[in-house]
């Protein structure tokens, strides 16, 4: 029988995911994929307790989550567009400009 | 039916995050990534939130799947400007190491939580009682949302303009 | 009335911020003349002492503490901190003397400073100075004390670098500060102790007097190190002390009020404020006595090996204060402050009288390119020669007095060891006086030429402090002349304990300082009063061959001594406490250097920094979550 | 809460003139001020009452919260606001990069600070923190010709939204274990389930907690601060230290004090582990900075340790140490603003005047600037007879009251060794003869900004000293009771 605990432990399992994209991936526009996960892993959770405690507020907080994703992406990707169009690169390495 | 369900979609689900960390490409990951969203939308259905599995449809994979994609075409990254990736098994092994003691935390939370259900309501889940939560008791954030959106839109029009200066 | 107390620290504030913004005036918008800086700067300090007389006869009248609450500062709870101001005896016997010697300094320095062009700085500092001097002496409680005590700090700072057009200046400045900050670390621990074992409703000496008796030996013990540790750097006592010579980089009046006559004694102060707190802790006296009495051996030893002339006298201040420390530490805080008294006086007009001589000479502070100066300058001859006396302790000048007491009461507790080293300082510290004095009014063959006196405005002073320095001893005549202890009766309750010793004892003990300090003298006498310049760098010449006995003293004493002084001045002070106290702050700087790289700028390692830490915290969550 | 309707209307109405072609900056920048000043005097009409309610509570369903304490927040907020606005005039004006809609985000991140102090729920207060940071990653990179600029917005943009998902995670958790996200309920819960096991709960409020660390920049979630703060046109991280901090303290106290009161103490032992390498690490790294605006980010770390220090007295010494907290943000925000304000006055631009060196001899040319910019310094050191000295007196007396004294010593070595890199700029502005550089571009004393500058510096003094002098005129009593006040309206039910 599936559980609550199963959904939960998927939960942290794409979260681990995405937190190892976060620091494994030097390339900008994985970052922001890698942040997707994450979020989605979380909307995950939240479903889940909304679906075990019949409360609709897990639900609603999924689909803010999505909107708060969508304007993050917005703004991220317009800096993406910025630095790539200035500097002609999207290496994580490449935003290295203050040191020390 | 629904657990063997649950298992074929999360398997999905994990195979496409996987994917997506590991291939080099943005194409195939953003590609990968969809796989993901749609398992995810697919386990939304399980939990009866069938406005989340449009909403994770339509505006996930739909929307800002694609504007991933646009992007990526719109920079057209030449395979020697990917930026390279050195020691990328060291990074997976090091994240993994590191990611171990949260996994283990929240693995021994949740096995420590009831498996008791509460008896669900007819409509769990369906869009008109989520609709009347949203604009009722949720109003409060929908409306934040509406300004979030705006500062983001504002945002994005800041950053992609061009300087008249 | 007693608001009195709180207007001797506030007009020389007030007068600091009226010549600050004269100051910047004049830089800024228009010339402002010297003599409107003038009228100020010798007005304020007038009047202040007028004030300490008026708060003294205050005191007198009524018998018991002035006390002023301005009001109150901090209140947690029932917990307050009031800004008041406390005169009681030894409080204003403090405001007396700083006062009457910072006017006089004060009248010095408008001559001194004479068309300088930061002379509007000059004096807003040293009303800066002369207030937070004022504040911490005046102060009711700890924390006033160090804002009085960080204050004055700070104006030395500031004035030692006030030549910043000179690099040697600012780095003597910033020395002085960056050993000062080892010292207030140690103070600031001591207070932070003192006001958590300490707690009763307020932070004042008087309520801490009260409850001091509750806090464990222990504590005690590290709350007294611990201040004691503020006192070092201020005092400059071993091993803080390597700031004092460098800080002579200052201008001369500077060095005579701030390096020699009042700040420098705010640790004598200090430990003797806190004399309820270090009556508790005998053995910590001990310790502080000993240290006192190395540093003034040390200093004295170094002094002997000198040759600018604001170096031997700042050693000279070291060794003199190690002398007031040997008597705190020793529970005699009545001994050391009429030493601290005394000291203030002959301290002061040295440093004049050597300032005249450096003005005199332009600027030369070489004692062996002096050289009979005793006929250009009379006056300051015959005023340097008594404030040297005194300092070498000859009656029946003021330092004679005092230093004898300290002695007496180092022989008196049973300490002879104390006495002993004290003693041989008074040898020394005569030696090298003499030998200043010597080398620069006697001698014979100076070259230097264009010399000219100084104007009144200068001797003035040094005339004035001349009498002090004769006769400022006499408040403190002890018994066996048949005088009263003013002094002592004054700060009857600033004394652990009596010591008393038989009138014959006392008499050998005054003919021995008396021996000890002639000896100094005639061995500076043989050796530098016909010091003549020119053979001065050949020690093989004929005139030192002859005496026998000065070749045995060369080999016994000097040689062995110089080499030892030598080895201090070379080894021990530069290299290792030197090294030591600035090497914590290159090596914190280093430290901060080699964990930069964290610091890289890399969003990933930040990333993984972050999660890492997270882990980190799961870890911790994982054994304590049952 | 009109305040807030108010300022929100501000940045929409201000985002729709900005389109018009006629409206000029100054307008805007006007605009802005009038529209902060008006929030300031509303929230100011109920200052210093105790009182406590939700808002309309048939829309907001207690998801918005109003009482002492949050109005005593937004009082903070909004006068932080109104002097960036008034001390980054110069800054703007000289500064051409700057266009209309800047202003239109400034407010917007205001609504989001106030918005986040009167939450009174996970996600709504999630969303706040959004708004407000979403705009003051714009607003940071909003100088799009310098690449610095875009590069600390993408570094704050990258890492805060790695940080805002644990609070979402958190709230999952939180959510998973009590079934509830708003606060006041969540508590009493809490309470009920004492006794059993809420690790749950503790996991989530953990994670919570690393998103609220990582925005005020503590061990170890700090290290983006100073390449941010660095990245940021000066007046913007002024905003950021000063203002940021305190709605985020302000959201967290009250998590804190009113919902996870029984499980803090599990906190207790990471929170000293946390003070202890912040405070370390603020103090190297500051220690070594050559930039002066690297200096003050990296004490910025430094001054969290301090603040941190009375985060953790709160279980046991809880209302001195929660006011001691209102109370040093305070005096941070004013010393903060002060030093931030003043360089971004005199320094003309990216490359001048930003290091150490470049202050050499200062106080010979300019002497009223360099002996405001040595009030800020000393403030920010802690030397009694400024405010800074009081702030950190609680903070100290606090943890002290609340057994933690070996903390207690820990802050007083940090200040310590802030003094160092403190005074190192009096004594290089004081010691030094001036350096050679051309000091005819440094703008001379007129104008809106010094005004304030200097009106701020005679405010750290006047904190420092007390109120007696003048009676009846608010000092440095006046914030500490009101600010215990505020401490009450928490716990009103």
């Amino acid at each position: 029988m599936i559980g609550l605990t199963h959904y939960l432990v998927l939960t942290g399992i794409l979260f681990s995911i995405g937190l190892v994209g976060v620091m494994r991936r030097t390339n900008l526009l994985m970052l922001f994929f890698s942040t997707e996960i994450l979020l989605n892993a979380v909307n995950i959770g939240f479903v889940a307790v909304s679906k075990f405690y019949g409360d609709l507020s897990g639900q609603m907080f999924a689909f803010f989550i999505i909107a708060v994703a969508a304007s993050e992406v917005a703004v991220g990707l317009g800096l993406l567009i910025l630095w790539y169009k200035r500097n002609g690169s999207v290496d994580l390495n490449s935003l290295q400009m203050m040191k020390g | 039916m629904n657990d063997f369900l649950f298992i074929f979609l999360s398997f999905f689900a994990l195979l496409g995050a996987f994917g997506m960390i590991v291939l080099h490409q943005p194409v195939h990951s953003a590609l990968s990534l969809i796989v993901t969203l749609l398992a995810l939308a697919g386990l939304f259905a399980l939990l009866n939130a069938s406005f989340l599995f449009a909403v994770q449809i339509i505006v996930y994979a739909g929307a800002i799947l694609t504007l991933f994609i646009f992007i990526i075409m719109f920079l057209n990254v030449k395979e020697s400007n990917l930026p390279k990736e050195p020691n990328k098994t060291l990074y997976l092994f090091l994240g993994g190491i590191v990611l171990i003691p949260l996994n283990l935390l929240v693995l021994r939370a949740f096995y420590a939580m009831p498996l008791l259900r509460e008896p669900l309501a007819e409509d769990f889940g369906e869009i008109k009682p989520l609709g009347a939560e949203l604009f009722t008791k949720w109003l409060l954030p929908f409306e934040l949302i509406s300004l979030l959106l705006l500062v983001a839109l504002i945002g994005a029009v800041v950053f992609a303009r061009k300087d008249e200066v | 009335m007693s608001i009195v107390l709180a207007w001797i620290v506030l007009l020389p504030l007030c007068s600091f911020v009226l010549l600050g913004a004269m100051y910047l005036f004049s830089i800024t918008q228009r010339r402002i003349e010297q003599r409107y800086f003038t009228f100020v700067a010798l007005f304020s300090p007038a009047v202040v002492f007028v004030l300490g007389l008026a708060a003294l006869r205050e005191l007198m009248l009524r018998g018991h503490a002035l006390h002023y609450r301005a009001y109150v500062w901090l209140h947690v709870g029932d917990y307050r901190i009031d800004m008041g101001f406390l005169g009681d005896k030894l409080s204003l016997f403090m405001v007396f003397f700083i006062t009457l010697v910072s006017g006089l300094i004060h009248l010095y320095a408008t001559s001194y400073m004479n068309k300088d062009e930061g002379y509007g700085k000059f004096f807003a500092y040293f009303h800066l100075f002369t207030a937070c001097m004022l504040l911490l002496v005046l102060a009711d409680g700890p924390l006033m004390l160090f804002i009085g005590w960080e204050g004055v700090g700070l104006c030395s700072y500031l004035l030692i670098g006030f030549y910043y057009q000179n690099n040697a200046n600012v780095v003597a400045g910033n020395k002085a500060f960056i050993v000062n900050r080892v010292g207030d670390l140690g103070f600031l621990i001591g207070l932070a102790m003192l006001f958590f074992y300490g707690q009763s409703h307020d932070f004042s000496y008087e309520t801490l007097a009260l409850h001091i008796g509750a806090v464990p030996s222990e504590i005690l013990t590290g709350i007294a190190v611990a201040l004691f540790v503020g006192a070092m750097g201020k005092s400059a006592q071993i091993p803080l002390y390597v700031w004092l010579p460098d800080a002579m980089a200052g201008p001369t009046p500077v060095s005579a009020l701030i390096h020699a006559a009042t700040m420098v004694t705010a640790g004598v102060y200090m430990v003797a404020r806190f004399h309820f707190l270090y009556d508790l802790v005998p053995h910590v006296g001990i310790f502080i006595a000993y240290i006192g009495a190395l540093s003034a051996f040390f200093a004295a030893l170094i002094a002997t090996k000198q040759s600018d002339i604001k170096k031997i006298l700042a050693y000279s201040t070291m060794s003199q204060l190690g002398y007031m420390f040997v008597s705190v530490g020793l529970g005699a805080y009545d001994s050391a402050l009429f030493h601290v008294f005394t000291h203030a006086f002959f301290k002061a007009l040295l440093f004049m009288g050597a300032g005249a001589v450096i003005v005199a000479l332009h600027h030369e502070q070489d004692i062996f390119k002096m050289g009979e100066m005793r006929r250009v300058m009379p006056v300051t001859y015959a005023t340097m020669l008594i404030a040297t006396l005194a300092i070498s302790g000859i009656p029946p000048f003021a330092g004679f007095f005092s230093k004898d007491e300290i002695l007496s009461v180092a022989f008196g507790s049973g300490h002879y060891e104390l006495w002993l080293i004290g003693t041989v300082t008074a040898v020394l510290s005569s030696y090298y006086m003499f030998r200043l004095f010597f080398v620069v009014f006697e001698g014979t063959h100076a070259s230097h030429s264009e010399v000219h006196d100084v104007d009144w405005v200068m001797k003035a002073p040094l005339i004035v402090l001349a009498v002090g320095a004769t006769f400022a001893g006499f408040l403190g005549l002890p018994e066996l002349f048949g005088g009263k202890h003013l002094i002592g009766e004054w700060l009857a309750s600033w004394r652990r304990e009596a010591f008393h010793l038989s009138h014959v004892v006392e008499e050998i003990l005054i003919a021995l300082n008396v021996v000890a300090a002639l000896l100094g003298i005639a061995i500076a006498y043989r050796k530098f009063r016909f010091y003549d310049r020119r053979v001065a760098y050949k020690p093989e010449g004929i005139v030192y061959r002859k005496f026998y006995v000065d070749e045995l003293y060369d080999v016994l004493f000097v040689q062995s001594i110089q080499r030892l002084s030598r080895f201090i001045a070379e080894t021990m002070d530069k290299k290792l406490v030197d090294r030591v106290v600035m090497g914590m702050s290159r090596g914190f700087v280093a430290a901060g250097t080699r964990i930069a790289w964290v610091q890289n700028a890399s969003v990933r390692l930040y990333a993984f920094i972050m999660i890492a830490g997270i882990g980190a915290a799961s870890c911790y969550l994982l054994a304590v979550l049952r | 809460m009109i305040a807030l309707g108010c300022i929100a209307l501000g940045a929409v109405l201000l985002m729709l003139l900005s389109a018009m072609p006629k409206v000029r900056m100054e307008h805007c920048s006007l605009f802005a001020f009038v529209t902060l000043l008006i929030g300031l005097i509303l929230t100011l009409t109920s200052f210093g009452e105790l009182f406590t309610f939700f808002p309309l509570p048939k829309f907001f369903h207690k998801m918005l919260i109003v009482d002492s304490y949050s109005v005593y927040f937004d009082a903070i907020i909004l006068s932080g606001a109104l002097v960036t606005s008034l001390i980054g005039t110069h800054y703007f004006q000289t500064k051409r990069h700057f266009k209309k809609e800047f202003f239109s985000l400034f407010l917007f991140s205001v609504f989001g600070m106030m918005l986040l102090v009167h939450a009174s729920e996970l996600l709504s207060a999630f969303i706040a923190l959004e708004i407000a940071s979403l705009s003051l990653y714009v607003m940071i990179g909003f100088q799009k010709v310098h690449d610095k600029r875009v590069e600390a917005s993408f570094q704050y943009l990258v890492l805060g939204s790695l940080a805002g998902i644990f609070f979402l995670l958190g709230s999952a958790f939180v959510y998973a274990g009590l079934g509830t996200t708003i606060l006041g309920e969540m508590g009493n819960r809490l309470d009920t389930l004492m006794g059993k096991d809420v690790s749950l709960v503790i996991i989530g409020a953990t994670l919570i907690l690393v998103t609220f660390l990582f925005k005020i920049s503590a061990f170890p979630f700090q290290n983006w601060t100073i390449d941010v703060y660095d990245g940021s046109s000066l007046p913007v991280s002024a905003f950021m230290a000063a203002t940021f901090k305190v709605a985020i303290f302000g959201f967290i106290l009250r998590l804190m004090l009113v919902d996870f009161d029984p499980i803090r103490d599990t906190w207790d032992t990471l929170f000293i582990v946390v003070i202890i390498a912040t405070l370390l690490y603020g103090s190297f790294l500051a220690i070594i900075q050559k930039s002066l605006k690297r200096m003050l980010a990296a004490s910025s770390i430094v001054h969290t340790g301090y603040l941190l220090i009375a985060f953790v007295s709160i279980g046991y010494a809880g209302e001195s140490a929660a006011s001691s907290i209102i109370y040093y943000l305070v005096a941070y925000f004013l010393s903060a603003m002060g030093a931030f304000g003043l360089i971004s006055y005199i320094a003309a631009d990216e490359h001048v005047r930003v290091t150490y060196e470049d202050f050499r001899g200062f106080a010979h040319v300019h002497p009223y600037m360099a002996a405001m910019l040595s009030v800020f310094m000393l403030s920010l050191a802690g030397i009694p007879s400024t405010i800074g000295f009081v702030g950190k007196f609680y903070i100290f007396t606090g943890a002290i009251e609340a057994g933690y004294t070996f903390l207690a010593v820990c802050g007083v070595v940090a200040t310590f060794v802030s003094v160092y890199y403190y005074f190192k700029l009096i004594a290089l502005m004081y010691f030094y003869p001036a350096c050679d550089s051309d000091w005819k571009d440094v703008p001379s004393l007129k104008g809106i900004t010094p005004l304030t500058i200097g009106l701020i510096a005679l405010a750290i003094i006047w904190g420092g000293i007390g109120n007696t002098f003048i009676a009846y005129f608010p000092g440095v009593d006046f914030l500490i009771d009101t600010a215990r006040l505020s401490y009450m309206s928490l716990f009103i039910k």
